[in-house]
């Protein structure tokens, strides 16, 4: 583990020389794995994360079907390299409670009531971690299912913020999330509800009310790179009209 | 003619959510509370005498147990001067009668670690205090939250239960020849408060049922200054910014309410 | 793990001022737990257990069920800050076996067969343990199925017996337990059967039959205790007769 | 018409239950054996030359391979000064068809458990001399209970097992630097006899098929000096005080048998 | 862990007196379980296992049958005392790999067609552990399968090869398998097709076609060890022809 | 009357297995290839910098990320003066929709112990030199193979990933306070090459349809100098003596092309 900086906010900037409200470079590349029925690569600062989509498609046991929707399973798993310290393979506590959360952020924009009796799988590797894996995986998640063509009411688009020598800042870095005083990672949607929120550290009230406007526009900012990998690759506009969404949202649900 | 079908535990529970609907379409709740009400609540503590630190929380019918016991062991090697805690917590299969949905130990892994970022990130206990020797010994707090009786709302029950527990807790100095047992130093009382969301409604401490039919659930871990140090989304249902600013108001309240009735020394 | 004493028995006392045949105090709460269909939480001596029932209810999977009758299930379980060292949680090469007898304990009284395909399950929790947890479980057990309504031909009742300083005593303590020279756990139906039976130390024959029979003198001393119980709570004469069951108790078993 | 289906393993069952207790009832037993009487035995030691002390044990089909290996190691913190024996037992799959009734190796682990108890509470190792440096260092007992051929009471089959490795078990000084080789001390010989009711007969020695159909069995582990040092009911019937009153007298004349006959050194 | 010797060659001799393509003493017994279908005890040097074989006979969980073919089930375990430093109990990786290997060597020979739906389990234990224990388990195997009554295009016969002192000798014993250049196992049917073969060390592709060639000389052998036990046991000529079996080879596979 | 059934698995690879068949007659691979051609390969280095070493190899359409870690820790108690290499291979879900077949995590044990065995075994990596003191210290060198897409002939692509990785090594001797940082020496550069055997030809690098239809596949690892280090036969169908002749020749002549155009330093 690095050593704490003395000072994480130096003349307005941060240690990378990055403004409070700023993201770090994103880099994203559709479809990249062949068996997949939708991939996504994403790299966010030094992040590098993987995800991939299977289904719909036969669950097993059968006794997990649900008779009026698909099942989504989330499995959020980092490399054993994927951080200065090897870390044991497979599943840990932590990665368990990700998993359930990122999970439950595509629940609200999958329209799973499509395919009653099937899964649709999720699976996220984290080959290289930074601060923000779980924002990083989800927004991949957002893209592969995209590309595997499943249904959703909306693109989904994650983005954490902290605070740091007393500045609410958007997108921490791995120094800033280690020593820093707060995390909240938040995922929302086109039509701006949120479907992840966790917190841990410090903030008044005041604070986190701050914290979560920041995150919003981070999340747009992101949705903003996702949207326009789509309409890259499938050189026309996506199936997701961005007003249509804004409307939609305050429509039913498909829970 | 009829076919005679038993009814189906998706047709019950779509009777129930419309019960429940319509219940609070009229601003109502089945046990007749209102909506930021929380159900009776008593906390025991030192019940368990061959724990460090214990307490039972009952909240409504719900029923959990958490004992602590602190132990020497050896720090992590990246952080060699601060004590540590490790936070279990048990959906012992006594406590209701579902299988886990999910995958397995999903659920009660999500309670220890929201109960554990709340101790922790609240830095209501002292870890610098409970180095013995830099980089060898160090006390290790065990918190094992033991869920006897799911009747909703556990997570809170568990977190209230845990507080109360590390508030009467010793450090057992002379049982491992370390000095004087002296109680553990608790600086803050974190308190998590879980309320979710039901047709538009904000309901605080969701009974067993209202906790099913909810798409969602937020917890709010508020401290004695009203600062926030936890929060986790929980179901499948988005949230609103102007329902979570409500929500984080409803407990804080909540949880101030808790702190000075039941858990200021 | 305290100091041996030096003698178990002073004039004629216990340590903690028991006579040879005297049990410890028990306590006895029926329907401590709104869930479960029938439940017990019991303290004796510084015992302090919770059992719970549920069922009968559909067992899966199916490949376990009984075509002709209920299968029993017994998880006996100790929680980890229930003795002086934190135990590990979760089940033990000695919990799977205590699990194992009182579930046997357990299988001759109740009328399984009116309940085929289905499960019976009991839980015992031990939140502090003192000595005689599987018996304190067993008597804890036996009044939770009766507070299920799970019929049967006879509660059971259970108690230890040992040999400390030479001398055969009644429901060990922990010390007694620990540095005592024998440790004979009885299970027993109101009719005299014995459905539970093991023990260890060093007893001669004569000293085993001497051991065996004050220890159904306590199982029926604890007998009393839970029949006082059932009574207070339904504030009528509970449905097994004692004389009835022990006429029956020479008759047919359900197994 | 005939529905010609397959008869269920439960007739089958039901079948053989009452021929055998048709015989039982005549004062007979399917192999021809009087009530009291074992099968033959066959014992042969230091058949594993890999282990510290071992022996093959055959109870008419029934087969059993004992395994001992000592190791130093670390004592427990709470008897620092007293070896450790340990106890395993393996119902390998080639031993027989069924899968394990009930919960997972529910059966071996009573196996272990029983055999273990009785080796440990006959005080026939003085643990005591196993103690290499107080707190730190003692001879660490394997004993690995390998089930081959299951013919029925596997369990006694296993506790002569065990005690005929012990007595040729050498403690292998010279291979960890502790000093010379010498025979593990062995001070006294508990032999465990299982015996079953079954319509109201005792019948020791229980065959693969008695122990089936039997509601009930009780093993007894008695010493040389005919005192007991351990006993378990497994089964689903009760027992009358009576019969395990016999129960214990047929184990103690059969262990006595066993041991002049097979273990006396 | 012995010593390493200085010389493994003496005088053109090996450390136990054999010469280069000498095998160690065979030990056959056939039958020895009673409850296994089919059985074989077999002693190599000092190697000594047991196999059994159960099968054919349903198979659990039934989403694992093969509608058109019995599925073979291989299980390769070491006893805990079997080498000199106890093992743990249980599966390891090797023991994985080794029961795979062993599995797939029996596949070309059974007739699995015969059997649809159902497994024919072979189970290997190693008692007690000298250099090609597999090899040994795979001779064993055969014949238990034999035992079994189960259909066999042919017996398999293994045995292994390795280099030592710069020589290609057969079959290796302990010190020379753990000090050795190379050790390839090989099993081989009548009709000399390769359905085992791993190999590891350092050889040139001539001294491997050397090895192989020693190697299936050791098969041979073996092999006439294998058909000499069957005629003794069944007093009759095996069932299996070997120049029927060698014109067979040829032919179709059962796969 | 027709019924129309959905085709099954069965009869899907029934139909792929015998186009392919055809196709081979006709001395034709699906893609195009000759009998002897491997697909496009890729190698990428040092693409994952909290890795000591990387490889990121595609092998047509399939890819595999390997990541090396040297660790120091403590050396087995046999061999003390040696490192110690630990392989492992994870075949994650993301790899392919299918569940492995036979027993669990079977294949990915193989991989990773036949890409081990070719390592350890061609004496690539000098484990002499990685002991820091002796029956103390020694560097742990941790190969950790993730299977991100699988294309068919993991087994290569892992193999080449993995000595892609290790060239790139550096020992992290400031992280861990034991001198500076310097490459890990490697002596050699074996290459596992695997050929299936289908309807009486070898086809190298056999795609996944080609793997799957293959009755049985030889792996052979050779080294820079021709020899041979690992061999590992897999699969259902026997091989004759001379379909293996050719394989290795084959596999070698293949392994020094992949050498010398992406491996040589």
């Amino acid at each position: 583990m690095s050593e704490r900086p003395e000072r994480f906010i130096i003349d307005g900037k941060r240690l990378d020389g990055r403004s409070f409200d700023e993201l770090r470079p994103i880099k994203i590349e559709l479809s990249p794995l062949d068996r997949a029925d939708g991939s996504c690569y994403l790299e966010w600062g030094r992040n590098k994360v993987m995800a991939a989509v299977y289904g719909p498609r036969e669950l097993h046991p059968r006794h997990r079907q649900n008779m009026t929707r698909a099942v989504m399973q989330f499995r959020y798993n980092m490399a054993s390299f994927s951080v200065d310290d090897r870390i044991r393979p497979g599943h840990n506590r932590r990665s368990i409670e990700i998993s359930k959360v990122s999970r439950e952020a595509f629940e609200p924009v999958v329209f799973t009531k499509f395919f009653p009796k099937t899964a649709i799988d999720v699976f996220v590797e984290v080959l290289r971690a930074d601060a923000g894996t779980r924002t990083a995986g989800i927004n991949a998640a957002s893209l592969a299912l995209a590309d595997a063509g499943i249904p959703m009411r909306s693109l989904v688009s994650a983005c954490a913020v902290g605070k740091v020598d007393g500045e609410i800042v958007l997108d921490l870095m791995k120094e800033e999330d280690n020593y820093g005083e707060a995390d909240v990672p938040v995922a929302m949607t086109v039509g701006e509800e949120i479907t992840l929120l966790q917190m841990d550290g410090h903030l008044t009230p005041k604070e986190f009310y701050k914290a979560l406007e920041l995150a919003k526009s981070g999340c747009r900012q992101v949705y903003g790179l996702q949207r326009q990998a789509l309409v890259e690759k499938y050189n026309k506009d996506y199936s997701v009209d961005e007003d249509d969404a804004r409307s939609d949202a305050g429509g039913d649900s498909d829970e | 003619m009829l076919a005679v079908i038993p009814m189906s535990n998706d047709v019950m529970a779509e009777i129930q959510h419309d019960y429940l609907f319509n219940l609070v379409l009229k601003g109502e709740r089945a046990d007749g509370r209102s909506f930021d009400e929380f159900r009776e609540i008593t906390i025991e503590t030192n019940v368990i005498d061959t724990a460090d630190g214990s307490a039972l929380v009952t909240l409504g019918t719900t029923q959990v147990l958490v004992g602590v016991k602190v132990q020497p062991g050896e720090p992590f090697p990246d952080t060699p001067d601060v004590g540590v805690i490790i936070t279990n917590a048990e959906l012992i299969p006594m406590a209701s009668p579902e299988f886990e949905a999910g995958p397995p130990r999903e659920g009660a892994i999500e309670i220890a670690r929201v109960v554990d970022r709340g101790i922790r990130e609240s830095k209501s206990i002292d870890l610098k205090k409970l180095c013995v020797t830099e980089g060898e010994k160090v006390w290790i707090i065990f918190i094992d939250i033991h869920i006897l009786d799911n009747g909703g709302n556990i997570l809170d029950a568990a977190s209230i239960g845990a507080i109360a527990a590390l508030l009467t807790t010793t450090l057992p100095g002379a049982r491992y020849d370390e000095g004087e047992d002296m109680p553990l130093p608790v600086r803050d009382i974190p308190v998590a408060i879980t309320t979710v969301e039901f047709g538009g409604e904000l309901l605080l401490d969701p009974s067993l049922d209202e906790g099913k039919i909810a798409g969602t659930s937020l917890t709010v871990i508020t401290n004695s200054d009203g600062s926030i140090s936890g929060m986790q989304k929980s179901g499948t249902d988005p949230l609103t910014t102007d329902q979570i600013i409500r929500i984080v108001d409803m407990a804080k309240t909540a949880a101030e309410e808790i702190r000075t009735k039941f858990l200021e020394v």
